[in-house]
């Protein structure tokens, strides 16, 4: 292995963050692309199934991490899971503010049409999402995380799907239009009005 | 004894005086969303219990506060937007209604799809153990300011200055109380022995008419007057007893 | 490499500490001999001027290292202090403890009204403030370094900005503590109870 390549892989184990490969090359005081050829090196030292180790992109930078090879041996010498799953809420609240950031919660109850208060709690404790300032009406905004980044594997937001691809087809949605307005003329024509209070 | 400060609670999201709970919930520290007003009516009638006597003062700011609760919650429940909603005709309605189902869905499969994602990752660790301290020492000579000290004397000024007073005033803007109520209904039934609700209540606010409503309880279970209504939001029409207690006002405190 | 080996190395990655040959047996849950060869492969895998890391055997256990060959460039990555934009919340805390250093977290805590915990611990992370010692209650007291007072282009404590600029009723420097712990209380606050209808 070179040189290059040896250095760069002790920094990969010192740090406790992905390194971007300006620091790299900043760091090992070389060029970006004896950077990148070092990077490859490393790279094929730690192919998949060749070692305990594997370098992964996330995070906008490379870092080191454990083959889930060790998973279970980690978990008996560690005693704790590597993350807890995400309730649904959970989920659904951190997909909004994946997609929106930043946002409020205000905004995620009305996507969500309920109260996404303690998943996000929840979110903000596990280091998945931070405050990001106060939107104009003074409530707290939310962002993701680089941890969020991480522990997803993505190695930015860009990295997300397209969340247009889960919608319906234009005929289901035409369906679904019909159905409503259906239901929308019965309401206005037969049910009475609501009783005054 | 106020009953803000003398009902403790113990809920699930909150434990102690009523009246922090009111505060904490103006202040949007604890959201009222989540504030079950059922177990605080729970709460102040076994107050009621222990103290074995019914306090009417404190009974009307109770029920005031509740009521005004209950509003805030009822108006969070229902947003303004769903209220507009309904003044839609039904095609712009259900084409409301389907650009939020969308959008729900849209988010919902987002979060199948994260999920997914961190099932893919499972497994796989990071190591979190600090690099020495010794390699991260940076050398002091090296470096130039990046902060202005503006910043922390600014922070500092700011701290300094108390907080504006969290105002009550829209919780508990109608200060009337039951034994108010109890008089003009007892001077009213003087007059005439018989009276329409409407009539006692004529020109007050939404708060006067349940005060009212709770002095003619009072009215009743003295046995001083009865009452009836004909039909659901007819006209309700109050009798006096034959044992009247006119000009005992000042006794039912 | 085999899996053993691949396992053990993993765990050696994760611990931050060196780990013991029993407990390395334990985790992986093999006997003590497989383990020792499983080392044995691990040494040769990193055997000295090969890759960036070296297996280390210290009191107590067996743990991963870098190789100095990285030292200057690991000083380069990891000494470059962190000075992104303070947060409004790591500002106060800063400034409450440059104002009143020694001071206590509690302290710190009654004067912002909330907890300042992770704004505290960022700081203390990035080197600008520093454990001084316990109160006479036990809690741990905090003031700034050298290290603020460079990045803030201070040569001393006493260059720190006279609060009075930002303050409305400016009073004698004596009595800021006392007047900072008053206006947190009534931030945190009970709040009056309500005027009596």
């Amino acid at each position: 292995m070179s040189e290059l390549a040896r250095v760069i892989e002790a920094l990969l184990f010192l740090s406790s963050e992905p390194v971007s490969a300006d620091d790299l090359a900043e760091a090992v005081d070389a060029h970006p692309d004896e950077v990148a050829e070092a990077l490859d090196e490393l790279r094929a030292a730690y192919a998949p199934g060749a070692r305990g180790l594997i370098v992964k992109e996330v995070a906008g930078g490379v870092t080191l991490a454990t083959d889930p090879v060790a998973e279970a041996a980690a978990r008996r010498l560690l005693a704790r899971p590597r993350t807890p799953p995400l309730t649904p809420a959970q989920a659904e609240a951190l997909a909004i503010v994946a997609y929106l950031q930043p946002v409020s919660r205000p905004e995620m109850a009305r996507i969500r049409g309920v109260s996404s208060d303690s998943a996000t709690t929840t979110l903000v404790e596990r280091g998945l999402i931070e405050e990001a300032g106060r939107s104009q009406f003074g409530a707290v905004l939310y962002r993701t995380t680089p941890l969020f980044l991480k522990l997803f594997g993505l190695n930015s937001l860009d990295d997300l799907p397209d969340p247009s691809q889960w919608d319906p087809t234009p005929q289901e949605e035409a369906d679904l239009r019909e159905r409503l307005l259906r239901a929308g003329e019965q309401r206005a024509g037969v049910a009475p009005p609501p009783p005054a209070p | 004894m106020s009953v803000a400060t003398d009902l403790e609670l113990d809920l699930d999201v909150f434990s102690g005086p009523f009246d922090l709970l009111l505060a904490l919930v103006l202040r949007e520290e604890v959201d009222l969303l989540e504030v079950p007003l059922a177990d605080i009516v729970l709460a102040y009638l076994d107050h009621l219990d222990a103290r074995g006597e019914l306090d009417l003062e404190q009974a009307t700011e109770f029920l005031v506060l509740v009521a005004a609760l209950l509003e805030l919650k009822s108006r969070l429940m229902l947003p303004r937007e769903e209220e507009e909603l309904l003044e839609l005709d039904p095609g712009e309605a259900a084409e409301e209604l389907l650009a939020r189902m969308l959008e729900a869905k849209r988010y919902r499969s987002a979060a199948d799809d994260l999920r997914a994602r961190l099932e893919a990752e499972e497994g796989i660790r990071y190591r979190s153990a600090p690099a020495p301290a010794w390699l991260k020492r940076p050398s002091l000579d090296e470096l130039d300011a990046v902060y202005d000290p503006a910043r922390l004397g600014q922070a500092i000024g700011a701290l300094l200055k108390p907080p504006p007073e969290v105002s009550l005033h829209h919780v508990t803007v109608h200060a009337v109380t039951v034994e108010q109520r109890l008089k003009v209904l007892r001077r009213l039934l003087g007059r005439a022995r018989t009276l329409s609700f409407d009539e006692a209540v004529r020109g007050a606010d939404r708060v006067t008419v349940a005060v009212t409503v709770w002095a003619l309880l009072e009215l009743y279970k003295r046995g001083e007057a009865t009452w009836h209504q004909d039909e659901p939001f007819g006209e309700i029409t109050i009798v006096a007893q034959d044992e009247p207690a006119w000009g005992r006002e000042e006794q039912a405190a």
